[in-house]
Order: C-alpha cells, then structure tokens, then sequence
C-alpha cells in the first residue's frame, strides 16, 4: 500500500515536452466540448438558438433560463421548476451510497480477512450481478418490492440501488483490502478486538481512498439513475432524472433549449461537484488497491 | 506436563499437510526457537500456538488447558509480528493499550501501565506519534510494548527482527534476550536465522518439510545435530559434510577419506565412540570449520587432533579468523585457522582436524550414527 | 394470464385499500404532458377537481410518446401500487383492458351519455368488452400537410388535390432551391407518411384490410408495393440531414421558410403559432392529397385502474370532468387537437382547428375515421413497431419496395 | 511482568460458551449473507425467472402460458436483433480497445510531470459523472451535420468537410462509440494513472541505467506492470458496454432505421414497446448467456490466480 505518489522519472525532452502540452490541451477541449455547448447554450435567449449557431457565444447573455429550470419550468402539472425534485434525489442517494459503500467495505472485510470455504465462489456470484441488464430485473422486482410492501416508497428505492450496486462496492472494497495488512487483523484478534471492533477501529480509519472511489462511483451511478427512479418511485418522491427527463422530453410543444440545457447543467451538479471536490482523492484511492491484483 | 504442551500436532490445508505430527512441551520461563527454511512450517505452528489458525489433529495446552476452540484473545499470550503490524490509525499509546481496552481494563490502569511500558522500553518520548513517523527499531519497540503491556503467559514473536537492519538486529536480539533474563517470561520464537535461535533460545525446535527434525538446548543441537539437515543449517559457515569410510586400525576406529590429489586420509575417532562395529560402512563425515584449524590452533584438550597436509584451494581472511578451504571427499570443506597464520591458495598445508568434534551420518537416511 | 394477474390486483386492491384510507380523496395521475401548454391544460381538470376537494398528485413521466409512461405503469402495477388514473393512447387500454385491470366507468358514461357523442371509431378503444374503461380527452389527426404559404404563393402553388399534383408541388419546391419535405428521421414520424401514402393509394379499404385487420394478401399485395414506392418518391423530397431530427426542429423549417411541406399531426400547429404565424395567412394545413375524406387520429384517454370493486367516487369525478365541454375545449384549444365529443361548439378554435373539427365531424359520421397506424390506433403496440421497422429500414434504403413488401408480411406475422 | 500490567487472566480464563462460540464463528458468513441473499434473489432468481418468462406467451405482463421455443425461433427471425448483436460486438470491442488505448495514452502523458495536471484530470474525468439524459442533446447537436461540427467546420471555410456519420446508416454506430469513449475513457485514465503511479520508479531508472528508450521503457517496462489496471478496466467497460442503453435512446433512438440498436435497447423496446415480453425475456436470456460466456472464464481466472 505504500506506493509512489509522484509521477514517473522518465525524463522528457523540450520538442516532445511541447507535443505532449499540446495533445493533452487538444483532448481537454474534446471533453469539454459537450459542456461548453450546453453552458454556452444555456445562457442565451431561445430566439438566438433557433437562429443557429451552436458553438457560438452569446449575443445577449442571460440566466433566466437558468432561473425557469430551477424554480418556474413546467415539470408536470405544476410549474415547480427542477428545485423539489433535487430534495427527493438527495433523500434517496445519500442513504443509498452510505449503505451500499459501508455493506461493501463489510463484504470486502469479510471476503479477505476472514476467508472461509467458498468465499471466492461468493465472491464471483456478487460480482457477475454487476454484469446484469437492469430493464431485464424492472418487473420482478416491481413484483418483489410490492410482495414486501416497499413499492413507491424511498426505501424501496434505496433498497433497489443497493442490491446493484453492492457487487462494485464490493469489488472495490475486497481488491483494497487484499492489500491490507492480514497481521494488523492478527494483532487486533490477539489483542481481543471481536469482528465488528476490528472493523471499526482497525480497518475503517484505513479506508479513506477507497471510501471515496467507491462513493464517487455509486453516487454517480444512483445519481443519474432514471430507469429506477421513474419506476419504483412514487408521486411526490421522484428523482431528478425524471423531473429532467420530463422537461427534456416532452412529446409536444416548443422545445426550450436553452431551459433544458441549464437544467441539465443543473442536475448534474452534484456529481460535477462530487468528482471536483474527490477528484484528486480519486486517482489516489483507485491507486490504494483497486487496480491492483 | 510442562507449562507449554503441543501435543501430536498437525494440520492440513485440504491434502495437504503442512505440520507432521509435532510434540514440543516447555516449561515455564523458557525460550523456545522455532527455527527452520521458510516454508518449514514453523509460522504456521506459532499461528496454532496463537489461535489464529486451526489445529487439524492432537493439542496445544498452555498452563495445563487445552487451547482447542480457544479463541486468541482468550489464551492469554501476546504476539509480535514480523511487520510489527501496528494500527496505523492510533498513536504508538494507543496502540499499546489497544488489548487493555479489548479486554475491559479501565482507562486509569491501562495509562499506568502504558507508562511502565513506555519506560521499560525508553519509548516514552514516542507515545503521541503516529506508526508512520517512526524509524524501524521504534516501531518494534512499540510492537514489543504492546505484547508486554498484556502481561501474557506466553509470548510470541514472528521473526520479530527480520525487517531491521544488521547493525539494529543484533542489538535488539541482546535487548530481547535481557528482557527475558529480567522478566522471565515463557516465550515462542520464529526465526529462519539460525544465529538469532542459537543466541535466543533455551530450546531450540528446528524444523524442515513440516516435521520437527530435533528438539533441544542450543547446545545440543550445535554439537550432536540430529541429521544432515540440522547439521548443514545451524552454526555459520555451516557443518562441513564429506564422505568417508569406517575402518578400524589397531582395533580403533578411523573414517578414511580422499584429499585433493587422490592420497588419502586417515581420521582416527576418538576412544569409545563405538563405532568399531561400523567397519566398512560409508558414512557421511561431520566438521564444524572450528573442528579444522591449523596446527598451532588446535584444541589443546581434544584427545585426538589429527594433521592432514591438503591443499588449498581458496582462503578467505575474516579479521578475526581466516577461512581456508580445501576438499575432502570430493566435497568443499572449510576450515577456520588464526588470522596470523600465512597460508596461500594453491599451497600444500598442514590441517589439523579434531576428530573428538566429529559426527557421523548415514548417507542414506542422513540421520545421526552414534 | 388472468390468473396471474387475478393475484396481483386482489393484492393491489388490498394495498390499495389500505393506502386509500390515508390518502382518501386524491387522484394519483401519471402522464407525459410536460410541455408547458400540455400542462397548462391539465391544470384545467386539476382546478376542476380542488374545486371538489379531490388533491391531484402529478406522476409526469416522459419519453417516447408515452413508451416510458407505460414502462413505468408496469412496473407500478406489477408491484400492486397503479396510479388512480392514466393517459394512455389506443391500444395500450385495450391491452390493459384483457388484464381486468381497468375500473369500469359504465355509470359516469351512462349519465354523460358518452355512447352517443363519442364516435364509434373512438368507442372501439374506450371501451372493452361492453364496458366504458377509459375516458378520451381529444382527438388528433395526423394525416395533416402543414405549408409555407409564401412559398407557395412564390411559386405560384395551390393546395394539391392528388398525389400527382402533389409531386409536381414538391418538385417546384426543389427547383426554387427549398428543402421541399421537411422531415425528421425517426420511425413514428416515417410511420406518420405511411399512414397517409396507404390512405392515397388504396382508400379507406385497403387501409381498413391492411393496417387494421392485418390482412397478409393486403399486406403483400402490388398496392402495398406501390405504397413503397410512394415512400421513395417522398423520401427524395427530403433533406440528407433528416435523420434522427426531431418533428419541431423540421416544423422549424417550414415556419422559417427553408422548407415547403411538412406531413404531421395537428400539433404541430402549436409551433406554428407559437412562432407568432396566422393560420391561412403565414401557412396552410391541409389534408394529405388522396386521404381529403378521411381522417386518421390518435386519441389521448385516460384509464381508471381498478381499486376493489367499483370505480372510486375520485375517479368518477375525474372522468366527469375530462368529458366536460368546458375541458374538452380548453384543453384541445392549447393542444392543437378537436374535442373528443362530436357535440361542442368549436367557435373558440382557430381556423385549422375548426376545419379540423369538421372534418373530424364529418369523418366520423361517414365511418371515415380511422385509428392511425403510426400513433398505435390501429393495430397492438407489438405490430406498429414491427411496421415501424420495415417503413424505416425502407426509407433509409435497407430495402428495395419489393424486399419491403416482403419483410412487412414477415414482420406482422412474427409480431403477433 | 505481572507488576507492570493489570492481571486480563480473569477474562481469558472465563468459561467457554457454545453459543457465542458458534456465533462468533458464523458472524463473517452472518454480515455477507444479506448481501449474498439480496444477489441470489435479485440477480440470480431474476434471471432464473427471465429464463423461464422467454418460454412463455408473455406479452405485456408476465404471464405463465408454455410455448416452448417459439420465442426464440421468432427472435432468430427478427433482423434488428442481428443488427443489435452485430452492432454490440463492434461497438463493444471498438469501445473497449480505444478506451484502453485512449486512457493509457492520456495517462502516460499525464504521467510527465505536469502542471495543472489535477485540472487536466478533472477534465477528463468528468464526463463519466454526467448522464446521457444530461449530455445527449448536446452531443446529438455535435453530430448533426446540419448545425454541429460539420456545419461549424464548413463556416470556417473548409466546404467540403463531410462529418455525416450519425445520419449514415453504416457509420451511425461509430458515433456511438465516440460518444461512449469520451463518457468513460477519462476513468480509464485515472485507472491507468493510479497503475502508473503504482510502479516502482527504482525499475524505471535502472531501464534508463540500461540505455532504455522511453518508447521500450514503456513497451517493455511499464505497460506489462499495468495488467491488473488492464483486468480492472475491463470489467468496468465490458459492464458499460453490455448496459449501454442511454447512450443510444439519447443519441439516435436505435436510428437511422435500426442502425444502432443493442442488445439493451432492443430488450427494452420488446419487452416494454412492443408488448412482446416473451421475445424480450428470449433476448434477455440470450444477452446473459453471451456475458456470462466471457465474463465467467475472466472472473474465474482472476479469482484463482489470486489465491
């Protein structure tokens, strides 16, 4: 676990040096792309978007678009804009990613530091759940959330994310603790620390890295669900996909770009934010074991 | 019954059997040496020892109980890893307590006996540091601190020294040896380095291929090794190992070997080792290099110090002794001569070997013929 | 099948029942009317039902002209808990219908009289088995050509009264150097000339024997070649870059005068006048040239799901108010559609609305009213996409009309 | 020692419990076992009860009427799902290499020493936190040759640049996998580059010390060091490619005609728009038995290498 942090010796001369900036300079500008056109498109009146121009800036620039996909856009029935939505989406993803990531860091805890018989086989049957269609698994698990009388709740929401989300967290988890130390384990064991102490007091404060691959993953993930969230949610606990989603795609009517484009910016936010702030705890923790062994 | 008994141990891995039946019993205060290759078996003995891993067959009793089903933490013995595995997360205190705490030991007396430990081991200074900022020999005094603290009926270590360097691993092998001098404390001890068992130990198990090939005092073992195998891995350089032949001249015993060259030599054993009754039988000779010397060297009470002119091949000069090497029965053989005394590879030159150290071998099974 | 979902709605029925008691006197209503007008509109019923004490809770789900709604209202009411009330469209109720899942609104219809002024055409998918299921709230028509008038009065155009004249109008527009068809590639759209072509070609019946009752030799026969060939003729008309463009964005064309012609339902004239155009004098909308006597619609209805025994005295309310005069008008004034009742006044409709109101009239007393093939009003879900795929394989030159032809027999075959 | 430390001998010495015993020796399979349930029923008895479902009549519900293979022979028959599996194995195997290819490259670059190499990384990473809902209209723009990139290209002055593919019938799937690449390939990226990071630098200057090109340095050296984030790449795009459903609703619907259906779409539209659960659980079936031919070979070797 204690790898190198810095990057690499090789050395590099000036010429390649300048090939290098700017090939790495043109890619920034194809990722960026998609996000300056819907940024740039977002912030102009709709009548300079039908006049064409895409890629062009602003002739007139205005955040009213912005402020109508908040507060004033037509979701539904009601003009709501997408603000109660963003409340029912972090009512469901934070409990969601919390549960999943501490369910994984358990199952990876177990699969590595108290192996049994079968547990690698265990360990395959999470992991290929990861590779299943989630439109296959809709109506069966209607079936089974309304049998267990959790259909159109939060919960049956949450629960829903977590059982497919909990064969990644375990991955990350299990590939991060296969490089912990097993002898700090032993030691803890020794000293009389049951399962659940060792847990908490021995292998938790370690797992900051992986913590945060593993939140940045499944909050993005369960983020942008729309499948789920339309599905299993009910009327007043809809997700903001699907408040997007709605003001994206309706059938009919004219077609408010540059309102769309804000809202889009809008609900994407949070994971923006996410993978800003974890960004550069990401790389580390993805180094800390995930892709390794 | 002594105060550690292992009882007809064994374990596997599915087919596999990695620990042969095994019965070491040691009484209280002693310090056993679990020395072998890796992969002997040794680590894994101490992990049952420990309860960390499962006994297949037989017992481990400690203080008359059966350890089976015991889980660690309720044997009442503390460890010291070979990483020194301390919790990264606690400072080096709390890392000592952590046991204390597990066990529901009150926090004024867990900080009292922090603070002995802390003493005793002169890392007092280091109490508020994370593991991560301390040197090697810091940390292994911490995973000490922590085993000690616990006031255990049996400690034990696993190659507790193997990540030091040379210089701090002799010091803090004395320094774990006057500990136990002081406290007198029962303790299991894995190493794969024989000089560490030999300095260590008041009983030393080494083991190879799962199986215990000899339990006894360092003493034992370095002057009567069991089999060829115990014989080649204690003591540095390792025992000279040569074929020979048993024959008996005016009615004594002699092994008879080949010199560099074709002549012949011939290493009358000492009076009343019995092996007339051998005559004729191929063995496999045993010399330590201090069994070997040159003339002037030689043990003044050996009762049979015999000088062989051979020729040498190599020699290489140590400080205190000088290492020569020649070839008897085809095989290598090391001798440990005075530094002061001129010898050159190539030359012809007097050996004189002390045959009262001699043990011999049975090419075939390698086990000891007394 | 029944008696799978026997189980199910006597356990949505208990989990309803146990759910309405906390909740009494709301209608959950899931929809796709998200656009601002659409919604505008819903808010006309939602007051409706305040006005009675009855909360509206909204479940818009939008997507794919209501594809992801029914999604969506699957896996609702597999897990026992269906919305109160929803849109649905054509043969969507039917289907819902055979599941015994639909609450039976017989009362409210009766006392509407609901039989005599809704038409037959309609009645087919409002009702099931003898029994009122949904209630329709209006009608579109879909085989609707939209204009620029200024290109044609440039061109000197008058509205084309058969195919022939048609073409020669497309071409005049192609050689003034205008897209001449406006045209966005996605199948429903394709579907939507389809509709039309098929009318133009063979008339009412071959409609009626190949897109309703799916008749193989209709399907296969030299008319349905000659539809193909039709499709050929429009796709020339139209602009390399129609693919995947969606309907407003080529209703842009024709209101920004690069383009002549669009074919669409009549909710494109929501652009129309949204882009501050006056029917008649910025553009015209007349009927696919061949298809003048006939109208083919889609119909938006809402289905009550069934909740124990009866309907619920909410659902009562909310399909009395859907069929209101007063809704219907008000609700198809912002949609662009006509009123699904055939006995209002329409003075309060714009011109294209009036006229099509009449025609709509008109179609349904002379049993000219047909289900749209490509709005899923004449044949199930399960056909229309499997027409879908061959139209637009056709159009985006997959096949030869031939090939086509054949790969439509085989498709209707497999999808049913 | 006993001067020195509290007496702990008390509770060791306590009476063994068998109960706890037990418990204490089950707790580890206790905390994985909901987790091992929740999969078992959710994942596995899904796919059991799907399999079953593509031996039924059912249509817009599941529904219990046996008809044997007739789902499958119907499926064998439909042409959008040759096209869908043919175009899952381009794209899927397009997708992969270049995500590959792309985040290495990125990641050796990034790797020398930078500035603003936290920006740059953020950069690239970010589209994967955005959704297709989110993106897709801005990428179908980019795309189109009437006002995306094509159009821009040609107002500056080059008119006869031609980038038409999303209407082609025959290119539109490559603009999928463009699309797909730019969404993961920074995340490939950051796998690469916590590999990179991961490598010894002592190795590295000894292959300088050895006369070592950069280019055999990284051939040779540094790229076979990376196959655990090779293996951990995989999983994450072969699980994105096979659910990639999004991606094309958002860009071209499946279109120009059925240009771009997937398996995932296609499961979709039988299953959900075309009432024909029955096809769509015989597709579904299909679709998992193809994962599960190269996903189990993989996991199973990962697995047993790692003992």
């Amino acid at each position: 676990m204690s790898s190198n942090a810095t990057a690499t010796v090789v050395r590099t001369g000036a010429g390649s040096r300048f090939v290098i900036y700017t090939l790495l300079i043109l890619f920034c500008l194809y990722y960026l792309l998609p996000l300056y056109v819907m940024v740039v498109n977002s912030l102009k009146p709709l009548s300079e978007i039908q006049a064409g121009g895409m890629m062009s800036l602003p002739e007139e620039w205005t955040v009213a678009p912005w402020a109508s996909a908040w507060s004033t856009a037509q979701i539904g029935v009601e003009a709501t804009g997408l603000k109660p939505f963003f409340w029912n989406s972090i009512v469901m993803v934070v409990p969601a990613v919390a549960i999943s990531t501490v369910l994984g860091a358990l199952n990876g805890y177990v699969l590595t530091k108290w192996r049994f018989r079968g547990d690698t086989i265990i360990f395959g049957l999470l992991l290929f759940g990861c590779f299943i269609p989630f439109q296959m698994v809709l109506i069966p698990m209607a079936r089974m959330l309304g049998i267990v009388g959790l259909a159109g709740t939060v919960p049956g929401l949450i629960f829903v994310h977590l059982v497919y989300g909990i064969g990644f967290s375990t991955l990350y988890f299990r590939n991060y603790y296969q490089q912990f130390p097993t002898e700090l384990v032993r030691a803890a064991m020794i000293d009389g620390a049951g399962f659940f102490t060792i847990f908490r007091r021995i292998m938790l404060p370690s797992s900051g890295p992986i913590a945060v691959v593993c939140v940045i993953w499944q909050f993005t993930n369960i983020w942008n669900d729309f499948l789920f969230g339309a599905s299993f949610s009910d009327f007043d606990s809809q997700p903001m996909t699907v408040a997007l989603n709605n003001l994206v795609q309706s059938s009919t009517g004219v077609k408010e770009y540059n309102v769309h484009f804000a809202g889009a910016i809008m609900a994407a936010l949070p994971t923006l934010l996410v993978y800003i702030v974890a960004g550069r705890y990401f790389v580390r923790g993805l180094m800390a074991g995930s892709v390794k062994g | 019954m002594g105060f550690l008994d292992i009882k007809n141990a064994t374990k596997s891995y599915g087919a596999v059997k990695v620990l042969h039946e095994t019965d070491i019993s040691i009484e209280e205060g002693e310090f056993l040496v679990l020395v072998g290759p890796s992969g002997c078996g040794k680590s894994t003995l101490l992990n049952m020892i420990a309860g960390l891993e499962n006994i297949t067959t037989g017992d481990i009793a400690i203080k008359g109980r059966s350890m089976n089903g015991v889980r660690p933490a309720d044997r009442n013995i503390a460890m010291v890893f070979q990483s020194y595995a301390l919790y990264p997360n606690m400072n080096v205190g709390q890392n000592i307590v952590f046991g204390l705490e597990m066990h529901g030991v009150p926090k004024p007396e867990r900080d009292k006996a922090m603070k002995e430990v802390a003493e005793l081991l002169q890392i007092e200074h280091l109490l508020d540091r994370k593991p991560g900022q301390l040197s090697g020999g810091q940390r292994q005094r911490v995973a000490m601190g922590r085993a000690l603290v616990r006031d255990p009926d049996v400690f034990l270590f696993d190659e507790p020294l193997s990540n030091l360097d040379a210089k701090l691993r002799v010091d803090m092998r004395t320094e774990i040896k006057k500990l136990h001098q002081k406290l007198k404390t029962t303790i299991v001890y894995v190493t794969h380095d024989q000089i560490e068992a030999l300095t260590l130990s008041t009983r030393i198990a080494v083991m190879y291929g799962g199986h215990v090939q000899q339990l006894g005092t360092p003493k034992e073992i370095y002057d009567n090794p069991a089999n060829m195998f115990v014989a080649g891995f204690m003591g540095s350089p390792s025992m000279n190992l040569f074929p020979a032949t048993i024959a008996v001249e005016n009615g004594r015993a002699v092994a008879r070997t080949k010199l560099v060259g074709g002549a012949e030599a011939t290493l009358p054993f000492a009076e009343g080792r019995g092996f007339e009754r051998h005559e004729g039988r191929d063995i496999v000779l045993g010399l330590r290099p201090e069994a070997i010397t040159d003339r002037d060297g030689a043990d003044r009470n050996s009762q049979s110090v015999h000088v062989v002119e051979a020729h040498v091949e190599v020699t290489e000069p140590a400080g205190s002794d000088t290492f020569v090497v020649t070839q008897m029965g085809g095989k290598e053989v090391t001798g440990r001569f005075r530094a002061d005394v001129d010898v050159q590879a190539g030359q012809s030159f007097p050996f004189a070997i002390n045959m009262d150290k001699a043990v011999v071998f049975d090419p075939e099974t390698e086990a000891r013929i007394s | 099948m029944r008696g799978y979902f026997g189980k199910t709605t006597t356990l949505a029925a208990a989990l309803m029942a146990s759910a309405s008691m906390a909740q009494a006197a709301d209608v959950e209503v899931l929809h796709w009317w998200t656009s601002g007008g659409e919604a505008a509109a819903l808010n006309v019923l939602k007051d409706d039902l305040s006005g009675q004490d009855i909360g509206w809770q909204d479940m818009p789900v939008a997507g794919g002209g209501g594809t992801q709604a029914m999604t969506v209202l699957r896996a609702r009411v597999t897990s026992g808990n269906p919305p109160t009330a929803v849109q649905m469209l054509g043969f969507d109720i039917t289907d819902w219908a055979k599941q015994d899942a639909l609450a039976n609104l017989n009362e409210i219809a009766e006392e509407g009289n609901w039989n005599e002024v809704i038409p037959a055409a309609l009645q087919k998918f409002a009702t099931y088995d003898g029994q009122w299921v949904s209630a329709p709230v209006n009608v579109h028509s879909t085989n609707w050509v939209w204009a620029n008038k200024a290109i044609m009065d440039e061109l000197g155009l008058s509205e084309p009264q058969t195919w022939d004249e048609f073409t020669a109008a497309l071409q005049a527009a192609e050689d003034a150097g205008y897209t001449a068809l406006a045209h966005g590639g996605q199948a429903w759209q394709e579907a939507t000339f389809f509709d039309a072509v098929v009318l133009s070609v063979g008339g009412p019946e071959f409609y009626q024997a190949s897109m309703i009752d799916l008749d193989p030799e209709a399907l296969g026969s030299d008319q349905m070649k000659e539809v193909f060939d039709r499709m050929g003729t429009l796709r020339g008309y139209v602009d390399d870059n129609f693919s995947g463009r969606d309907w407003n964005l080529a209703t842009a064309m024709v209101i920004n005068k690069e383009a002549a012609f669009q074919l669409m339902g009549d909710w494109a004239k929501g652009e129309f006048l949204n882009a501050g155009k006056v029917p008649g004098e910025d553009f015209l909308c007349f009927r696919f040239p061949g298809s003048q006597d006939q109208v083919t619609f889609n119909s938006d209805q809402f289905a009550m799901f069934a909740q124990g025994d009866s309907v619920s005295d909410e659902q009562a309310a909310l399909a009395k108010a859907i069929m209101s005069p007063g809704f219907q008008i008000a609700f198809n004034k912002v949609k662009g559609s006509v009123p699904a009742r055939t006995d209002l006044d329409a003075g309060e409709l714009d011109a294209c609305g009036q006229k099509a109101y009449e025609d709509f009239k008109a179609a349904a007393s002379s049993g000219n009213l047909y289900g749209s093939m490509g709005h899923g009003h004449a044949n199930p879900a399960s056909v229309k996409n499997a027409m879908y795929d061959v139209i637009t394989a056709h159009f985006n030159g997959e096949y030869d009309s031939e090939t086509a032809v054949e790969e439509l027999v085989l498709a209707v075959e497999l999808s049913q | 020692m006993t001067q020195i430390a509290p007496d702990v001998r008390e509770v060791s010495a306590r009476p063994q419990n068998a109960g706890r015993d037990w418990l204490r020796e089950a707790l580890p399979k206790i905390v994985l076992s909901p987790s091992l349930a929740m999969v078992l029923i959710f994942v596995y008895g899904f796919i059991i009860f799907t399999f079953y479902l593509s031996f039924t009549d059912s249509r817009i519900l599941p529904s219990y009427g046996w008809e044997g293979w007739s789902n499958y022979s119907k499926l064998f028959r439909i042409r959008a799902w040759d096209t869908a599996v043919s175009n899952l194995l381009i794209f899927g195997s397009l997708y992969i290499v270049i995500c590959c290819a792309l985040g290495l490259a990125l990641a050796i670059l990034l790797d020398q020493k930078i500035r603003a190499e936290g920006f740059i990384r953020t950069v690239y990473l970010y589209p994967m936190a955005l959704s297709f809902i989110v993106t897709g209209t801005a990428w179908k723009w980019f795309l189109d040759p009437g006002i995306g990139l094509q159009a821009v290209v040609r107002s500056w002055g080059w008119e006869s640049f031609t980038f038409d593919w999303i209407k082609d019938g025959d290119m539109a799937i490559y603009t999928i996998v463009i699309a797909a690449v730019w969404q993961t390939s920074g995340f490939v990226m950051a796998m690469f580059l916590a590999g990179l990071r991961g490598i010894d630098n002592e190795v590295l200057k000894a292959a300088q010390i050895d006369g070592a090109s950069n280019w055999a340095l990284y051939r040779r050296i540094v790229i076979p060091q990376l196959r655990p984030a090779f293996m951990s790449a995989f999983v994450v795009l072969a699980h994105m490619a096979i659910k990639s459903y999004d991606l094309v609703i958002a860009l071209t619907g499946g279109g120009p005609g059925t240009a771009t259906e997937l398996p995932a779409t296609f499961m979709y539209s039988y299953t959900f728009t075309r009432n024909q659960m029955g096809i769509g659980a015989a597709s579904a079936t299909i679709m998992l038995m193809a994962i599960a031919a190269i996903m189990v070979p993989y996991i199973y070797s990962e697995l047993r290498e790692k003992k």
